[in-house]
């Protein structure tokens, strides 16, 4: 094939009105693509808290059991809590869970220890704690000196760290003390065969609701139930709504910067002559669009994948991802987020509609505009008259 | 009147818009025909109405009343969507040249070639061909700026004439040039026209009146076109 | 809900298509008000510069009126109920939109409906230059204003109204739907029976219709075919819902039609319910096309190539429907020897 | 030295070099990030972060720990359904 055969001459014909115009056209792939970053990288970074939330929280207990009485939260008897969760049909493994947040050197921490053994699978060489030990979160362990960790105002325990849980799992360990049940107890304020509550699991998750009242009643006290979904429902508000929220905040004025240049760059009277010479020529209003349309997809598609892929770097690859954090969030530590791809497909839908749109609408607009009129009327706006 | 060959006025009237009632039109109840396969030359004073009715011809502007038809159809009652396409069957030479500045003479054949169906190669085979007959070929990557009057005009009818168009409408095509080129120039479009083409000039020039290619000759003075055929052995 | 992303990039869509549009309808005013074709005045040459440009904008305005429509069923299948305590699916998301969302969305179809009408029409007016239907397809733009007007307005409060919901059950909807109907379960049955045998009958009557229009586009009604299409995209909805979704979910009963969209079954719905919505719009387009032949005879040739077209679309569509509706319940059959309900 | 390419564009009265090269960078360019940043996303999707769900599962926790201890998205099972969360330190403003 012949070269340049391969493109549409009204496309070639499209890049070279772009080397005509150097200057502007850089102007706007620049303004386009700094408009998708920030865009993008506040829809990737909520989408990602998202997705990652959901994934971790596909992993909690449907349900969990608090005993409650006049005083707030109160122990609860493993025993009878066991007996009375099993008794309703649905509900499978009923474990009680001994775990409590408790003043560390540098804040709270919180601390939990397994009653059950944890598989060795699991441990991949992380050492289960014995008595007067820990395996802390990489959050826990910045503040260790020494090697030793006290906990507790009122009961103070002290225990020296054996591990520290692996990076990898900070999204569920940032701030985890796991020690034993016998060192735990003192510190939660529980006797044995008291856990601090119970978590549930069913059969068929959709029954989460359906089954709240059966088993509050089969409790000989009162309880507090909370189910999955709706802390589920709760990340997942958060993350959307401070993702809209910091696309609200500044979209509009850099949709704005946009509309300003694009309508600069596109619509020159300087060029109104050069409208009218090609109508004079054959070309329509429709050909013309096409033009244009055409340049500006040379400028824009190259920008938005720029612009996508630097947010993209930007939420996921440290350092960057550290700054973005600290950016977003103000200051507060997050660890290494996912993305799923049904995710990934969303932003880019929503950056389309969001940038590509209104982009595309201005140089159609002020196309039309400058294009649309009678072509010896526009042959007259030029110097050589 | 026949009105099946090649461009026909038909009570062609023009008056500028915004211009006053009683002021004299530019061009009144012109008739005419200008028919396929034959050169047409319309001579007038400077300011006479040449320019504007070349422009009426092209659709490039509206008669006041009257109508332009081409081929049989009134295009100059057509609305806009559809006398712009039609344009690419028009060649027009402009007095003012309206050549782009900053492309090249490849570049500048090329603007009447992009919006038409046809490939870039097929283009480009189109753009060599003009070029030699304009004598410009060794000038194809020259910017436009960087030409002659001369070369400047003759890149102007080699634009009008790359896409083969059917009607060819040239504003003093020989302004420019010495009377070598001139009658290359002549020779050129009575070629054009015996492919088929409906070949128009406007202008002045003695040295075209006395060319013998050209097969009707018109006048315009006081808004008034009159003319006669001169070589009755035109197809 | 009002601060999802996806519900800014359907506010952004629809804004700008708005915006096209009521640009081209400003300008198809005068073109509608004032057409003189025989005329060659400044007022004249005006409006046809106004035709054209009003045909830009609505080309325009349709793709995107057309993205954000798509954009909100997307929403509305896909990712609102996820904002809804309860939902699973846009049942859900619509049980929390009460009756706005409906009718949000009857108002978006009928304006796309109009302006792809007029699409269809402004096609045929532009391949001749007599401009005979330049005036009709202007009032056809403006006509799609008060529809458009309304599907924002009540994708406005549909919107808001999900903001402040209380927890929704959209399962429990489904099922109170068929508890309800318990008692008539007779009737239903014989409803469903009488849509899907319907939808069969239309569908093959349609297709023979079509292979007509495709031999012979200048001959027969194309009033009749709109009317066959429109009916069958009633039946054939019902009994996919009654019927065909079944096979879907691999349950007797679950006659939920936004089920079919979500990724657990491949977003099927989006193909589906996408044939039906060519179906009818190509029937249109044949019932317009036909119209014009037969009023406009400069127009009967583009107007018949145009009727092959949207035979050739329908033709296309149907068969993509029904191996998508069809499909899994033949697959089942074959499969395990028996129907979904047990019958042979 | 046989150069098939530049003979033929030389052949080309207004070959539009410039704007032909100008294209083949922004498609290549566009294709190439597009490219590694899916091929990156991908790989992402494939090596998920399975250490953090495990512990999840086998510690029965109720939320991760992208909060501060004791903070309520922490540990929303200690809400209490009477106290109005109206401040809630941590992530309320992060996107």
């Amino acid at each position: 094939m012949m070269p340049g055969t391969r493109y549409p001459p009204m496309v070639i014909w499209a890049a070279r009105d772009i080397q005509r115009h150097c200057g502007r056209s850089m102007l706007l792939f620049a303004c386009l693509a700094s408009l998708v970053f920030l865009t993008a990288m506040a829809l990737l970074f909520s989408q990602a808290l998202d997705a990652t939330w959901e994934r971790l929280m596909d992993q909690a207990p449907d349900l969990v059991v608090r005993r409650i009485d006049g005083g707030g939260w109160a122990p609860l008897p493993v025993d009878v809590a066991m007996a009375c969760a099993k008794k309703i049909p649905g509900v499978i493994d009923p474990t009680p869970r001994l775990w409590g947040v408790v003043p560390g050197p540098e804040g709270p921490v919180t601390v939990v220890a397994s009653i059950a053994v944890v598989p060795e699978s699991m441990l991949k060489g992380i050492p289960p704690p014995s008595a007067g030990q820990a395996v802390v979160g990489q959050g826990v362990a910045r503040a260790l000196s020494g090697g030793r960790l006290s906990l507790g105002s009122n009961h103070s325990v002290t225990v020296s760290v054996i591990h520290t849980f692996p990076a990898d799992t900070g999204l569920a360990t940032h701030d985890l003390v796991w020690m034993t049940p016998d060192d735990a107890r003192p510190l939660l304020g529980l006797v044995p065969g008291q856990a601090s509550d119970l978590a549930v699991h069913l059969f068929r998750r959709e029954e989460e609701r359906a089954i709240q009242a059966d088993l509050a009643a089969a409790f000989p006290w009162p309880v507090r139930i909370t189910d999955r979904s709706t802390s589920a429902l709760n990340h997942h508000t958060r993350a959307v709504r401070s993702g809209g929220i910091a696309v609200v905040a500044g979209i509009p004025a850099l949709l704005a910067l946009l509309l300003i240049i694009t309508g600069t760059v596109v619509d020159n009277t300087a060029r109104q002559a050069y409208w009218g010479l090609l109508k004079s020529m054959g070309w329509t209003t429709a050909d013309m669009v096409r033009l244009q349309v055409s340049r500006a997809m040379i400028v824009g598609i190259p920008a938005v994948v720029l612009g996508l892929a630097s947010a993209y770097a930007a939420v996921f690859y440290p350092p960057a991802a550290g700054i973005t954090a600290f950016w977003v969030t103000g200051g507060q530590h997050l660890p290494a987020l996912t993305l799923v791809s049904s995710g990934a497909a969303m932003v880019m839908i929503e950056i389309a509609a969001m940038v590509g749109l209104p982009f595309l609408a201005a140089v159609f607009l002020t196309t039309l505009r400058a294009a649309d009129g009678s072509p010896w009327t526009l042959l007259q706006a030029d110097p050589w008259n | 009147m026949e009105l099946n060959a090649g461009l026909v006025c038909r009570g062609l009237n023009f008056r500028w818009p915004g211009k006053n009632a009683d002021e004299p039109p530019v061009l009144e109840a012109v008739e005419a025909v200008f028919a396929q396969g034959t050169v047409s030359l319309v001579t007038g004073n400077t300011g006479s109405g040449k320019s504007t009715l070349m422009h009426l011809l092209a659709g490039l502007l509206h008669p006041t009343a009257g109508e332009v038809w081409a081929d049989g159809q009134p295009v100059s009652r057509w609305p806009s969507r559809h006398r712009d396409p039609w344009r690419r069957q028009v060649g027009i030479v402009f007095q003012h040249l309206a050549l782009i500045p900053d492309l090249t003479v490849g570049e500048n054949l090329l603007l009447p070639m992009i919006p038409r169906p046809i490939t870039w190669s097929r283009m480009q085979e189109e753009i060599r061909r003009q070029l030699e007959d304009a004598g410009l070929s060794a000038l194809a990557d020259a910017p436009t700026n960087t030409l002659s009057g001369g070369q400047r005009q003759r890149l102007a009818i080699a634009r009008a004439l790359v896409a083969r168009p059917r009607f060819v409408l040239a504003d003093e095509p020989t302004a420019f040039q010495d009377d070598h080129h001139a009658a290359r120039i002549c020779a050129q479009l009575c070629d054009i026209a015996r492919e088929g083409a409906v070949v128009v000039i406007g202008s002045h020039d003695p040295r075209l009146r006395s060319f013998d290619g050209i097969d009707r000759r018109f006048h315009l003075a006081s808004a008034t076109l009159t003319g006669a055929a001169v070589n009755q052995g035109a197809p | 809900m009002i601060w999802h992303p996806l519900t800014w990039a359907f506010w952004v869509a629809a804004a700008t298509g708005g915006l096209l549009y009521a640009t081209g309808a400003v300008q198809a005013v005068d073109v509608m008000l004032n057409w003189t074709p025989a005329h060659a005045d400044i007022d004249q040459l005006r409006r046809e510069r106004h035709a054209e440009s009003a045909a830009l904008l609505g080309h325009w305005a349709l793709g995107f009126l057309t993205a954000a429509a798509l954009l909100g069923l997307v929403g509305v299948a896909l990712v609102w109920h996820r904002m809804v305590p309860g939902a699973m699916c846009g049942t859900g998301v619509l049980q929390a939109m009460g009756t706005d969302g409906s009718r949000a969305m009857i108002f978006w179809g009928v304006s796309l409906l109009i302006l792809h009408g007029w699409r269809v029409l402004d096609g045929l007016d532009v391949q001749r230059p007599q401009g005979v239907l330049t005036r009709t397809g202007a009032r056809l733009m403006i006509s799609a204003a008060p529809f458009f007007l309304l599907a924002v307005f009540y994708s406005w409060q549909a919107l808001m109204r999900v903001e402040t919901v209380p927890t929704v059950s959209c399962c429990a909807a489904v099922y109170d739907r068929v508890l309800s109907g318990a008692s008539e379960s007779a009737a239903l049955k014989s409803l469903a029976a009488i849509c899907l045998w319907f939808s069969l009958a239309g569908g093959a009557a349609l297709l023979a219709l079509m292979v007509l229009k495709i031999r012979f586009p200048d001959r027969g009604s194309g009033a009749m075919p709109a009317i066959i299409a429109v009916l069958w995209s009633f039946a054939a909805t019902v009994a996919l819902k009654q019927v065909g979704s079944a096979y879907y979910y691999q349950v007797l009963s679950h006659p939920c039609p936004w089920c079919l969209f979500l990724p657990d079954y491949y977003g099927a719905g989006f193909f589906i319910f996408g044939g039906v919505a060519v179906v009818v719009m190509e029937s249109i387009a044949i019932w317009l096309a036909d119209r014009t032949r037969r009023r406009y005879p400069v127009l009967a040739g583009p107007a018949g190539k145009r009727i092959q077209r949207s035979a050739w679309g329908i033709v296309t569509a149907m068969i993509g429907f029904t191996m998508l509706a069809l499909g899994p319940a033949i697959a089942w059959r074959l499969r395990t020897g028996v129907w979904l309900n047990g019958s042979p | 030295m046989y150069r098939p390419f530049a003979e033929k564009n030389y052949r080309y009265p207004a070959p539009c070099r410039g704007a032909r090269r100008l294209l083949i960078i922004a498609i290549t360019a566009s294709m190439l990030l597009g490219i590694a940043t899916a091929a990156d996303l991908l790989r992402r999707i494939a090596h998920q972060d399975d250490g953090a769900s495990a512990w999840m599962r086998t510690m029965n926790f109720s939320a991760p720990a992208l909060w501060t201890a004791g903070s309520p998205m922490r540990h929303p099972e200690t809400v209490h359904p009477g106290v109005d969360l109206r401040f809630s330190a941590g992530l309320v403003t992060a996107p």
